[in-house]
């Protein structure tokens, strides 16, 4: 085992896919030459060559349609959007072809679209989105949201083999900001699986994605004021995992779901209906979720500090709860 | 004389039949209540599809639209399978799941159409990126309307496979209205041809109502494809003799209009050549003609005669490899 | 009072603000000559002229940014979407552009999306969808989606008034199928807020849109069996009228929550996580979603049939729940 | 001799500067650490902004994209609030909600830039049929990058404004990149301008490092425009001399080609012009830069001793009729 970056295990895993078969290229804006805005293919068009590692016109509508075109054809394309928010503009193929496909005439899509997501890093409206709310309520997509080195190379891997599209939200924030274990042999995490981040007793945090090292410093300080905290990562989001939901809840009989997504029709909402839909006598408590406030993604630093959700908002969140 | 052998002909003129046949069964089972939602066709303007999908060669791939009934049938899928399709039957194309002309089937080479217009042709054009990356000599068809050439799509297509010089070409069936919007709303230029300058594509403008033309300029295009030549971008001019659907009587459009496209029935055009050329007889194509009816006739029982899809059917296939719920 | 359909109420309702209000003007797909594909705005052409009543290109993103450039400069354009579903390929440009507006250099987009909604007209994937999922989760819009006559008119009216970007939620099935009464004189029906269709005290149905019809069909029912129940019609679905879906709540201590959209990150997620987070202990038993399967709209009556919610599905969740 | 008046010439000169100098310290200013995220410049094609924005007229509306930065400053939009926008303090443009080149106002006529490129080419040309509706005599001036021009909201743009000759004039700023992607990989035509062709918009070519150039091709396309003669294209041919953004060495990009493309500078040019011309003195430009260098040393401190802004106002203003909850 070695550490490596978030960043550089969504690199490795690329990589390796792509030595292993020859189907999976990449495509996308400034992913060749430049290696891509945020410099996860760098090196790749030197090896693997243009037409495997191809910069396209500034069209994502254009390229994601292509890559869907590719897939019903044997390829397994990896699609770049310089940064989530401009998959609004490659939203229609995405919604309209690549999660019908199947369901109206049988053909798989196996597509993933890496969406480089969310805040903290002074983006504002266009550049800090959590895109996920586009696509939740799309039936045929999956959606994963990885929060660790480990998470991300693994879950990327999976999406590749998978024969089903699959929007996988990369977190901007993290890329070189974490580091962790990422064994050298091949893995894969699969899909639809949450996991237990952290285990606790007491109350249950679900969350995905940069929202994970939230909930889990907020675990740190709850540990101190006695409060043991189970923290579950979802992984996937699109379908969700049930079961690891209703189980943590089953345990510690109260829930507080976190995500940087705007609240209102947020993946929150979905995990607090089916939890009082599935185990509402088990509950001690109302379901809290803390989540970005229903606005766009503010600027300046004073005003995104507290669009996007922290820690002492989390332990007081918690804190409420375990006082109910 | 053109080269053309005289099967291949006769085919073509076998497919404009069964073509216009079958709309115009479905356009009659659908007066009588017969099929399930709306229904759309073709009529007038069968040369087009059935011409540039009988240029294909079997391993190419056809990323259609939805008045192109006669690549559809070329390509394989049978009157049996769409006319089960109108009636929302288990033994449709897509077994109940779709309706009417939204077809697809990857084992006929056909990509399936989503309605939302032109969104097959960038689709069309990653298929054809595959091609290239695998150096595989295999071309790509894809068709939209002349109202679907004004979405971002078609730019975003084109443009892509022009800048790759892919193994593409592009089909306008310009049957002069989208729905009921006349050309000049849709744009200011003359032709719809004129709209491939703008990517370095060259643009062919062929008579749509004359199967021959459309085939000829098709099989040049896709040798040219083939071949590493890039993509071609070929106007079909005909004109839409029905309503935008078989609900709608089409008031809009001058009955002069009509009247003159009327003298240059595809169909018609077809038959004059062979008989005229010696290449066929009268009863020849009257047994082509009546071979094809039994077709529809065989279809239509085959749809009528088939079951419906059972309901839970509905809960099948979203995923194509679904995650098991323990 | 006179009673008129749905489609009558919604062309009475663009006739007057556009009599009312010169910058009231109406864009989109065959709504000239031809008076659009359902026949909303037949005889406007004629009445208004071609540059008030505009045929655009095929080209929705075309279209719609065009309606929110001409509102950015004073004019209130009513866009129609021929079908909801093709509202896909004008998703950037709502949710980039129309959505983001405001907060982001304080300019007002006054526009309203027209979108035909819904199955039960043998559809199919691609004109049947339920949209409203693809903008819940976009803070700056609004969205309707009236269930009557008297309120299509009255949303209608208060969405051209208002100054934000509004998707306006019309269900095709409703068109022609339902009159109610419809007064003559000119009023609207505020933004934001539900409305009490039917006074129950055992349980609260919430719903919106053509859904409403079969709560109240399932109401019936009930009552025959004892059961009263309060149906609640949002009217608004975005933003919700959190105020008027606790109220219910704590008056019958029971909800369930049913809608025509697919279920998994549908309207009743937030529903139910709003009333959890809420009232959870006026709460006598789990909130129930009674919604689409999470699937495309499948195109065959039989599968269909089961894909819409139908009285049945919801008489079978409220028992559930009664006995609970 | 072309007829612009003296002080219009100046005022393209002190404009050219302002814009230069502003961005020139924002570029300081960013390597300092003083800016808030990135820092895009125009730095080298100053002369598309400033000469299509100049010769529009008070009423007339802008639709820009990031590299307008002439544009924001003649609209009337202050270097200060600018300044502070890039700062993301509360007396930016946009009261620390947005940043940098995110900019818009109407009270000045300038339409918000949305990220995503060429969103506002639909955009403008709506504000275009607002005015044709109202029989105004007002005109719009939309602009993009060429890379913008490969985006369907492009196409749709210009094929809505064509169909219905709208008052609006496209411009684009063609710097032969598209952050790292050259044209060649962007599109196979050899002018932007070429697209226009398929829209039945008359396209033109100028030089973008001239700025008298840019203005006067302006200025007749407004006329044009604004008495009914519909929409022209107009392509700036210049260079990014800067990287995309000023974290990007643009390693990618020949030196030879920036070597070449130096000697073309457009503030140089104008320099040049004035004084081979007679038209002003060395002495006189020196004083209108130091009079830009002047505004931009207090549009700094300004923005430096502004006040961020406060936390809560992330909650306000997502409606602009927001729904009072009870
Ligand atoms: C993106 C999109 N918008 C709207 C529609 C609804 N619609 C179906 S067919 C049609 C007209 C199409 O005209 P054209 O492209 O000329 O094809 P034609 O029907 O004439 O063959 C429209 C507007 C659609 N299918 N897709
Ligand atoms: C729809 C969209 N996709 C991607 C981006 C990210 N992006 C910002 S600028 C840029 C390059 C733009 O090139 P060009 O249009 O030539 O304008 P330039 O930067 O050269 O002025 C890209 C890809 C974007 N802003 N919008
Ligand atoms: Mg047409
Ligand atoms: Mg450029």
């Amino acid at each position: 085992m070695r550490e490596i970056t978030y960043l550089e295990a969504i690199k490795e895993a690329l990589d390796e896919e792509m030595t292993r078969d020859p189907s999976v290229f990449i495509l996308g804006e400034d992913v060749g030459v430049y290696g891509g805005a945020f410099r996860v293919t760098e090196g790749f068009y030197e090896k693997y060559g243009e037409l495997r590692v191809l910069d396209t016109p500034l069209s994502e509508s254009g390229f994601t349609g292509a890559a869907i075109g590719a897939s019903l054809v044997g390829m397994r394309p990896v699609v770049e959007m310089q940064f989530a928010d401009f998959i609004s503009c490659a939203f229609d193929q995405i919604v309209s072809v690549a999660a019908k496909n199947h369901y109206r005439w049988g053909a798989a899509t196996p597509i993933v679209v890496r969406a480089p997501y969310g805040g903290n890093i002074h983006g504002g409206a266009f550049h800090s989105q959590s895109i996920e709310g586009f696509f939740f309520n799309v039936p045929g997509l999956k959606i994963v949201a990885p929060s660790t080195a480990y998470d991300a190379k693994g879950l990327l891997k999976a999406a590749i083999r998978d024969n089903d599209p699959v929007i996988y939200c990369e977190h901007k924030y993290l890329y070189r900001r974490i580091k962790d274990d990422v064994p050298v042999e091949d893995y894969v995490i699969p899909l639809g699986k949450a996991r237990i981040a952290l285990e606790g007793t007491d109350v249950s945090i679900i969350t995905y994605g940069a929202m994970v090292h939230t909930a889990l410093e907020a675990a740190q300080t709850l540990k101190g004021k006695g409060i043991s905290v189970e923290v579950v990562d979802l992984r996937t989001i699109l379908p969700l995992d049930k079961k690891s939901i209703l189980t943590t809840v089953k345990k510690t009989n109260k829930a507080v779901i976190l995500h940087e997504q705007t609240k209102t029709g947020g993946v929150g909402a979905e995990v607090s209906a089916l939890i009082t839909e599935h185990c509402f006598e088990y509950l001690d408590g109302p379901v809290i979720r803390v989540a970005a406030p229903d606005t766009p993604v503010p600027y300046s630093a004073q005003m995104e500090e507290i669009f996007i959700p922290q820690t002492g908002d989390v332990v007081s969140a918690v804190e409420k709860l375990m006082h109910y | 004389m053109i080269d053309i052998k005289r099967e291949d002909l006769l085919q073509l003129y076998y497919y404009l039949k069964l073509t216009r046949k079958l709309e115009d069964r479905v356009t009659s089972l659908y007066h009588q209540g017969k099929i399930l939602g709306g229904a759309w066709t073709s009529n007038g303007t069968e040369a087009v599809s059935v011409g540039y999908g009988y240029a294909l060669e079997k391993n190419d791939i056809a990323a259609p639209y939805f008045r192109d009934m006669g690549v559809f049938l070329i390509r394989g899928i049978t009157a049996k399978r769409i006319m089960a399709q109108y009636m929302g039957k288990k033994t449709g194309v897509s077994g109940g799941k779709e309706g009417n002309v939204h077809i697809g089937d990857l084992n006929f080479g056909v990509l399936g159409f989503p309605s939302h217009l032109s969104d097959n042709y960038p689709v069309g054009t990653g298929a054809a990126l595959a091609f290239k990356i695998r150096g595989e000599k295999r071309v790509v068809a894809a068709c939209t309307g002349d109202g679907g050439t004004s979405r971002g799509d078609f730019h975003e297509g084109m443009n892509f496979a022009a800048v790759r010089q892919l193994p593409i070409v592009f089909f306008c069936n310009n049957n002069q209205y989208a729905y009921s919007t006349p050309l000049r709303l849709q744009m200011a230029v003359k032709n719809v041809a004129d709209r491939s300058l703008a990517y370095g594509i060259p643009g062919k403008i062929v008579d749509g109502n004359n199967v021959i033309e459309v085939y000829m300029a098709a099989k040049e295009a896709y040798d040219k494809a083939r071949n590493g030549g890039g993509p071609t971008f070929i106007e079909c001019k005909t004109m839409r003799m029905h309503g935008h659907s078989e609900h709608d009587s089409a008031k809009y459009v001058p009955r002069e209009l009509l009247e003159e496209w009327k003298k240059r029935d595809p169909i018609m055009n077809m038959e004059k050549y062979l008989l005229e050329n010696n290449i066929s007889k009268r009863e020849e194509l009257d047994d082509i003609g009546l071979r094809a009816k039994e077709e529809i006739d065989e279809a239509e029982s085959f749809a009528m005669e088939s079951p419906y899809p059972k309901p839970e059917d509905c809960f099948k296939g979203v995923y194509s490899t679904p995650i098991p719920e323990e």
